[in-house]
């Protein structure tokens, strides 16, 4: 009997992801003993062809990485989609848009403004920008359009399996790539993580009071930052209590605030909501002044608390940017 | 039936066609009406400000003459001019109320040899008329009945205020009766009991043309083609200082004032001469036409 | 109507300001002991009188207001007042008091006092008229409406007396005016007598 | 208990009845074009529009279609649900439908009553129909629970309230414990000398009462004793109370005032104004508030006594009393009480005159307030009940102030309601006492009570002079000679409308009644409300005025808000029946929409403990999430919205029936 | 009136609004509105909760989500709440949520916070008819549409952003 064929592709993403892999450390060993990796750009030597030339439904599963940003990218989600028989988004960018996702905040537009023209350290005299096409000495190059917004690998084809985080525990891998072979997979759709809130299992619960907490907010820096109590009781912005645990709080373990790569728990529609709603909540000023002055310790409120799920969130990318100019 | 009447100055003077007409009515109602001898004035408004006992005196005086003449048997004496009627009326009740009053007027009654113990019953005559002879009675005996009179009847202040033992202070009715009975129709309105501005029109002009002018003015805005009066004052006032409201106001006044008891007499058939209609200076047939 | 820019020269400027020396306090007090007057301190001001008088509205104080003035003893502003002359004596205020104050008595009493300090505004004829009648019926024991108004006027204002001479013919024409007096049947000396023993009785409500 | 929360297996049916109510709602909107439109949407089996759904007829056409065409949820679309969604849970209840699997759509305040266009009204009503269906299709069902109750009840406060509300409980034969924090019961009604407008002798008809309290079986009185904490919840109240000390063993002590003559603090200089005579007389460390005092013990002021300051004294009390009942060593004693109901008789504060500088309050002595007068004219009082001030003269000219205090928006917005009647109590007891020319100025005169503007009359007749205008000044400020030496008073006499100064020997102020300095604190103590002004807040100022929003504690007297006597009393008597209504039942139901934690979602975040306004929630330390105490939640869904997790929910608010009705009122245009 | 009115106008925009308004207070005011026949726009559609403590920032988002133009929600004056501090609770969430919206470029006018005590019927339809006029002057809310996979088959139910039904293996 021939082992499982398994597929490991990224899309807009930093790489993490496939650290995570490699962070399986000897584990590894048993995973490539069990499954036949047949694509993985990173660390093998497969191209685009040999994906087209297999079976549709040829591999019985395949990890896509990164969100989807591009043609390109949009292309090889698809094509891969077809050829897997089980499909699942990988790490926090596939699964709610992560890191790349915070451009839905801007336009295309006021991107390649930013990034051609304005960016500090750009020098462009002659105000070139990106073509799709150009006409080079050895004949027409076509390069990938950029979208007009980011989205989630579910926004564009369907995914059986999410696997959050930034980057994915090795263990939520593991314990994906173990049930796999079991054939012991949960419902289509599910997560493959705890579905609990990060609090079931910090270390520092204990030590949160059960009280209005929060008079000011503060950021890392600017306080010592007390390595055994809760953080969000020492004005810390720790996303922890709206975040799905299981990430094994390696952020808290390392004295930092859960920033809420895990994404919400299922019963929670949009992860930054229920921050908000949470937070406000506990805020201990009644006079309006006073609160606005305690918020203003949080400059970036998309950013902070969808720092991973713009495009997955209710409102999905700030109103009118895929309006009007930018094509490319 | 048998009064005892008090006439008031008045009726011997400015108001004699009250009188008139009131007696004449009466007697043809087969109402017998015995003039209080030797009576004297009641005190009225104007003396009220010079010295009250003394009002309260003269009133008395008439109220205890009434009774004498009674010999025992109850009394009642009508006093047809408001003003009497009010001054009967109050000292009457005042010589019961208040202590002091009752003993200084008994005592100055008793230095004439004189007495009053309250045996007499004051009444208006509209009042005997409404509720002693009835309007059935009346029905029957009107041979000339007025369907040509829309009247604005007027009771003035003193008939209804502050006492009101047989109408409503607010909106009296027994003069409106009245004139049904005898076929007028009486118009409807507010100003029935509004002051008139008694003696002021005389002493304060200004004033008291401009209230007589109001009752007046209300009274044609109704449609009143006469104004049925029950008081010898109003009557003066709203009849006698027409033609200077007229002047005043830049208006054609031409409303004949008359007392009802005039009315009432044509009713019955009597002689406009017998009831003093040519006393008057707006005359009531000029005006009949006009409505 | 025009607006018209103030001027200064128009402007009264009055200094409104009542020392409780300046009051007789004892003033509302007294007056309650006149019949009729005696519920005077239980107004509570709520200004009914004022509205129901048809004559309010030409009054320098409104009945209310005299009411307040006379129980705080603001005894100059009252007798002087032209309120307590304008009363016609039609009793609306009586008849509609919420506390039963017999406003028109009150009146009466205040019109008494004035004559008696002699405060009442001079020209005015209506405490000469009411002297006249007085004295009239002193007389015959009946008033005579058409000498009485006669000797007002020609004592108060001579000239009014001219200009009402045409009503005065009219009437005489008409049998409603003599200036033959009206006389008692009787003897007016047992009125008189009646009199004399009111004035002689110390009530102190006679104009002494 | 819930009886399940998940909804039943079986599919909604459900029926839908748009009302008319007569033409309220029919000449606004389409009926029969809503009713069809109702019927199109998933799961409606019925849908009828009918002149008044909450008729008899109406109700019984639900009912039989429930039962014809096996309905398991309705709708009714009519008038707002405060009206009538009572009367239709009871039809489907009797239809045997749980009542909560009933819904209604406000169609006539929300939308024929306020829209003009018709088209736009049945637009409107569709909505809310949509929204209606939407939700109910999603409606759980659900039970009203019962919690047992207990019989005891706790009455906080000894004035003639808590002394009412009291007797009335005992003498229905309910154990009441009765708190006070001074050393005697009976409040300010026993400072008072008469009552208006009948003018009683305030002792005489409350000592009687007073007595009654001690001696009556069923009540426990507890004076010189403070709640210090209050936990549970309606028909179940913890309570802990503070029994200070007062260095006098109660039992033993009989009043006789041995000590008292005893105490070394002889020299007037040393003692301390007397509390109960408002400062007009002076007391020993060891006192008796006043003779008629219940119970008729002493007790030491530990802030005066110098055995308790310095421990240093000759101790003259204890040898003077034969029953040995000083007890220097006694300490603050807690007792725990369990109760099922508790009335609040906390009563009220006067007003502090000095925070009207204006009128001269501690700067001039012959200022005086009400309540310092009520002692002046009391024959038990610090001059025997004679008007004389503080200078020994006896006033001859005496200027009544009215409104101190009160509808004053620098001070209390509010009228003390009481100080009107209490101002001309004054004039009426002061001009009888001296005869004085007593002078009222007040801004509207307030009497509207039974004998009340009887009353007022009277001081009318009585010839105090009454001057309408709110007095602006008190000054010694002389401008003439008669002025010299005495009070003025500048007012504008509005009703004569002329400025007057009024000079006067003595000055009363008739000052405003406030709530307890330590309102805030009890507030919080008792988890009740405030309204703005900081009286206690009933729960419906019409409908439930002796009720507050935490179910099982009750108002009584001046603590909800200005009050005289009768008032008091009366509502002292409510308070004690809506107790004894609560406890004597034995148990209490509870509505349903209450919120629960889902156990295994919940990451015991601790986020929706301190949000509780009502202590509810408290974190099972075992399993380490959170608990809702259904008892004692009252449904707000405050916790329920800010659950990060999603695993707090409200019975009858679930965020997925929210939703659906978000997308009901927004889907169907 | 006829069957077949046009539903709604077709010509012109009409806002829809959706509003949260408490029980004790703002629903209260808003019944007394009606009772006192005030009339006002009629693009409001009222959702009952017990308290403004209710209100989650997530039902904003998702009545904008699901097609509304504006949201406006309604508590207890301070001080006034039922339950003590709801309203204040929900002060403290909404600042927070609107500086989360203003990011999203989701105009101010469009959620709004207001006190309305149980006596203020009429700043329920000042409220109400102010709101319109805003929103009816910033034309409908132009959420980005959320894309689907164009290989699955149409979606049955509403909902898409739930993603996983829970569980862990």
């Amino acid at each position: 009997m021939s082992k499982p064929k398994a597929g490991f592709y990224w899309c807009a993403s930093c790489g993490g992801c496939e650290e995570s892999v490699v962070d399986l450390a000897e584990d590894i060993l048993g995973v490539v003993e069990a499954i036949d990796f047949v694509f993985f750009p990173v660390a093998m030597d497969f191209k685009r062809e040999d994906v087209e030339a297999m079976e549709d439904g040829e591999m019985t599963v395949c990890f896509i990485n990164g969100a989807i940003r591009s043609s390109e990218q949009r292309e090889m989600a698809e094509l891969l989609r077809r050829k897997s028989q089980v499909l699942i988004a990988y790490g926090s960018c596939s699964y709610q848009g992560g890191i790349p996702g915070l451009a839905n905040l801007c336009s295309r537009e006021e991107i390649f403004k930013f990034v051609y023209h304005d960016s500090p350290s750009t020098d462009n005299p002659q105000g070139t920008r990106p073509q799709v096409r150009f006409d080079a000495p050895e004949g027409e190059l076509e390069l990938p359009s950029l979208d007009k917004e980011v989205k989630s690998l579910d926004q564009v084809v369907e995914v059986d399996y999410y696997i959050p985080g930034c980057a994915p525990p090795t263990a939520l891998l593991k314990a994906a790539v173990e049930a796999l072979l079991s054939g012991d997979m949960p419902p289509k759709g599910s997560v493959i993580a705890p579905d609990t809130a990060l609090c079931d299992d910090c270390p520092r619960i204990d030590t949160k009071p059960a009280e209005p907490l929060i008079t000011e907010f503060k950021r890392p820096w600017q306080i010592q930052i007390d390595h055994e109590k809760c953080l969000l009781a020492q004005g810390l912005l720790c996303l922890g209590p709206a975040t799905r645990g299981g990430c094994d709080h390696a952020c808290i373990d390392g004295n930092m605030p859960c920033s809420g790569c895990m994404g919400p728990v299922s019963r929670v529609r949009d992860q930054g909501a229920a921050i908000i709603s949470a937070l406000g909540s506990l805020l201990n000023h009644d006079d309006p002044d006073e609160i606005d002055k305690a918020l203003d310790g949080i400059p970036d409120p998309a950013g902070t608390f969808y720092r991973y799920g713009i495009p997955h969130s209710t409102l999905y990318a700030r109103c009118g940017i895929t309006a009007g100019n930018g094509e490319s | 039936m048998k009064y005892l009447y008090y006439p008031g100055c008045s009726l011997k003077g400015s108001g004699r066609s009250y009188e008139e007409s009131l007696l004449a009515s009466f007697k043809k109602l087969g109402v017998e009406m015995h003039e209080l001898p030797d009576w004297n004035c009641c005190g009225a408004t104007a003396y009220m400000a010079v010295d009250e006992m003394k009002a309260f005196a003269l009133a008395a005086r008439n109220l205890a003459l009434a009774e004498r003449y009674g010999d025992g048997e109850p009394v009642t004496l009508v006093a047809p001019c408001n003003a009497c009627y009010l001054a009967l009326m109050k000292v009457q009740k005042y010589m019961a109320e208040y202590d002091e009053v009752g003993r200084t007027i008994s005592d100055a009654l008793a230095s004439a040899d004189l007495s009053y113990r309250g045996g007499v019953r004051v009444r208006q005559s509209l009042d005997v008329l409404l509720n002693d002879v009835g309007l059935d009675l009346l029905a029957e005996k009107i041979n000339h009945p007025l369907g040509q009179w829309k009247v604005a009847c007027y009771y003035g202040c003193q008939a209804v205020r502050p006492f009101a033992p047989f109408d409503d202070e607010y909106n009296p009715m027994s003069m409106d009766h009245l004139m049904r009975s005898i076929g007028a129709e009486p118009v409807d309105w507010p100003l029935k009991a509004r002051c008139c501005g008694g003696t002021l029109t005389g002493t304060i002009p200004t004033v008291g043309l401009r209230l007589s002018y109001i009752i007046l003015r209300e009274a044609i805005d109704r449609g009143a083609n006469v104004v049925a009066t029950a008081c010898p004052l109003c009557q003066f006032n709203l009849e006698c200082y027409q033609s200077q409201m007229g002047r005043e106001y830049g208006e054609d006044l031409d409303m004949p004032i008359v007392y009802y008891s005039q009315l009432l007499g044509q009713a019955l058939g009597i002689d406009d001469r017998s009831l003093g209609l040519q006393r008057h200076f707006v005359p009531l047939t000029a005006a009949a036409a006009v409505g | 109507m025009a607006q018209r820019t103030p001027r200064m020269s128009n402007l009264h400027i009055t200094r409104r300001i009542k020392y409780q020396n300046e009051l007789d306090l004892g003033f509302g007090k007294v007056m309650t002991s006149i019949p009729g007057a005696e519920d005077l301190l239980r107004c509570i001001q709520c200004g009914t009188c004022s509205s129901t008088c048809p004559l309010s509205i030409y009054m320098d104080h409104t009945p209310r207001k005299i009411i307040a003035m006379t129980r705080a003893g603001f005894k100059d502003e009252v007798l002087s007042s032209a309120t307590i002359w304008l009363c016609a004596s039609c009793y609306s205020c009586t008849v509609d008091c919420p506390k039963k104050i017999k406003i028109t008595d009150v009146m009466y009493a205040l019109k008494r006092k004035a004559i008696e300090e002699k405060v009442w505004p001079r020209g005015l004829p209506i405490p000469v008229l009411a002297k006249e009648f007085f004295a009239s019926v002193l007389r015959t024991g009946r008033a005579n409406e058409g000498r009485t108004v006669a000797k007002v006027w020609l004592k108060t204002r001579p000239l009014k007396l001219l200009a009402n001479m045409g009503l005065g013919l009219r009437l005489m024409a008409r049998g409603r005016m003599s200036m033959k007096s009206e006389r008692m049947t009787g003897s007016v000396d047992q009125l008189r007598k009646i009199l004399d023993s009111v004035h002689n009785s110390d009530t102190g409500h006679s104009p002494g | 208990m819930i009886m399940h929360r998940k909804s039943p297996e079986d599919q909604p049916r459900i029926g839908v009845y748009v009302c008319h109510c007569g033409v309220n709602i029919a000449a606004k909107v389409d009926v029969e074009h809503v009713r069809d439109f109702a019927a199109s949407l998933p799961g409606v089996v019925v849908s009828r529009d009918y002149k008044f759904a909450c008729s008899d007829p109406g109700q019984e056409l639900i009912q039989k279609d429930i039962r014809e065409h096996d309905l398991n949820r309705i709708v009714v679309a009519s008038c707002s649900p405060q009206l009538h969604e009572r009367t239709f849970r009871r039809t489907c209840a009797d239809a045997g439908l749980s009542p909560f699997f009933f819904q209604m759509a406000n169609i006539r305040e929300h939308v024929s009553w306020v829209t003009v266009d018709p088209g736009a009204a049945t637009t409107k009503a569709r909505a809310l129909v949509a929204a209606a269906v939407r939700r109910v299709a999603r409606a759980e069902a659900l039970a009203l629970r019962q919690v047992p109750v207990r019989p005891e009840v706790l009455v906080v406060g000894g004035g003639i309230a808590g002394i009412h509300s009291a007797l009335t409980l005992a003498n229905a034969g309910k154990k009441v414990f009765l708190v006070e924090r001074e050393p005697t019961i009976g409040g300010h009604m026993a400072q008072l000398d008469k009552t208006f407008p009948t003018m009683d002798c305030s002792a005489c008809i409350l000592t009687p009462k007073m007595s009654d309290v001690k001696n009556h079986p069923n009540i426990t009185m507890w004076t010189y004793s403070e709640v210090d904490e209050v936990s549970g919840f309606t028909g179940n109240f913890k309570v802990k109370v503070r029994r200070k000390a007062r260095y006098i063993k109660e039992e033993l002590c009989v009043g006789c005032g041995d000590c008292v003559d005893a105490c070394v603090m002889k020299k007037e200089k040393v003692q301390v104004p007397d509390e109960f005579n408002v400062g007009l007389s002076k007391r020993k460390a060891v006192y008796m508030p006043f003779p008629q005092a219940t119970p008729a013990c002493m007790v030491i002021d530990p802030k005066q006594c110098l055995q308790l300051m310095k421990g240093k004294c000759a101790q003259t009390c204890v040898d003077a009393c034969e029953r040995a009942a000083v007890d220097f060593d006694q300490t603050d004693e807690i007792v725990e009480i369990d109760v099922g109901a508790i009335v609040m008789a906390t009563g009220f504060r006067p007003f502090d005159a000095k925070r009207i500088p204006e009128y001269g309050y501690g700067r001039f002595d012959h200022v005086y307030t009400t309540l310092e007068v009520e002692r002046l004219v009391n024959a038990s009082g610090p001059t025997g009940g004679e008007v004389v001030l503080r200078d020994g003269t006896v006033p001859k000219t005496v200027g009544v102030i009215h409104c101190v205090g009160s509808r004053d928006r620098r001070h209390n917005a509010y009228c003390s309601k009481v100080c009107c009647m209490a101002a001309l109590k004054m004039a009426h007891l002061v001009k009888e006492r001296t005869g004085a020319e007593v002078f009222d100025f007040y801004v509207d005169m307030r009497t509207p009570s039974k004998g009340y503007e009887e009353f007022y009359d009277q001081v009318l007749s009585e010839g105090v002079q009454f001057i309408r205008g709110r007095v602006a000044e008190v000054t010694d400020w002389a401008m003439t000679p008669e002025e010299e030496g005495k009070l003025v008073i500048r007012v504008e006499d509005t009703l004569i409308g002329v400025a007057r100064r009024v000079p006067v020997d003595m000055v009363i102020l008739a000052v405003g009644l406030e709530p307890q300095v330590d309102t805030a604190e009890m507030q919080r103590r008792f988890n009740i409300s405030c309204s703005q002004e900081g009286f206690f807040l009933e729960r419906h100022p019409k409908l439930a005025p002796v009720s507050t929003f935490t179910d099982g504690i009750f108002l009584a007297g001046a603590c909800q808000g200005p009050k005289d006597i009768p008032e008091v009393v009366a509502q002292a008597g409510a308070a004690a029946a809506e107790a004894l209504a609560l406890v004597d039942r034995g148990h209490v139901d509870i509505e349903p929409n209450t919120a629960w934690i889902e156990e295994e979602a919940c990451s015991g975040c601790k986020t929706c403990i301190p949000l509780c306004p009502f202590n509810a929630i408290t974190r099972d330390e075992e399993k380490a999430i959170a608990v809702v105490n259904d008892a004692m939640c009252k449904g707000c869904g405050t916790c329920v919205a800010a659950c990060p997790s999603g695993a707090a929910q409200q019975n009858m608010f679930t965020d997925e029936q929210i939703y659906e009705e978000i997308e009901g009122v927004l889907a169907y245009v | 009136m006829s069957k077949d009115t046009p539903l709604p106008s077709a010509e012109g925009f009409e806002p829809r609004i959706v509003a949260f308004f408490c029980n004790w207070c703002t629903y209260t005011a808003s019944d007394l509105a009606g009772t006192s026949r005030m009339q006002y726009a009629p693009n409001t559609r009222v959702i009952r909760v017990m308290c403004s403590g209710r209100i989650d920032p997530r039902f904003v988002l998702q009545t904008l989500r699901e097609g509304a133009d504006g949201v406006l929600l309604g508590g207890c004056r301070p001080g006034d709440c039922h339950y003590q501090s709801g309203n204040y609770k929900c002060l403290r969430r909404f600042k927070l949520l609107k500086r989360y919206l203003a990011q999203m470029g989701v105009e101010n006018e469009r959620v709004r916070l207001e006190w309305i005590a149980a006596s203020e019927g009429d700043r329920v339809q000042k409220v109400t008819n102010e709101m319109v006029e805003q929103i009816r002057k910033l034309g409908h809310c132009r959420l980005e549409q959320i894309p689907r996979p164009e290989t699955e088959p149409a979606a049955e139910t509403h909902d898409l952003e739930q993603v996983g039904a829970g569980g862990m293996i």
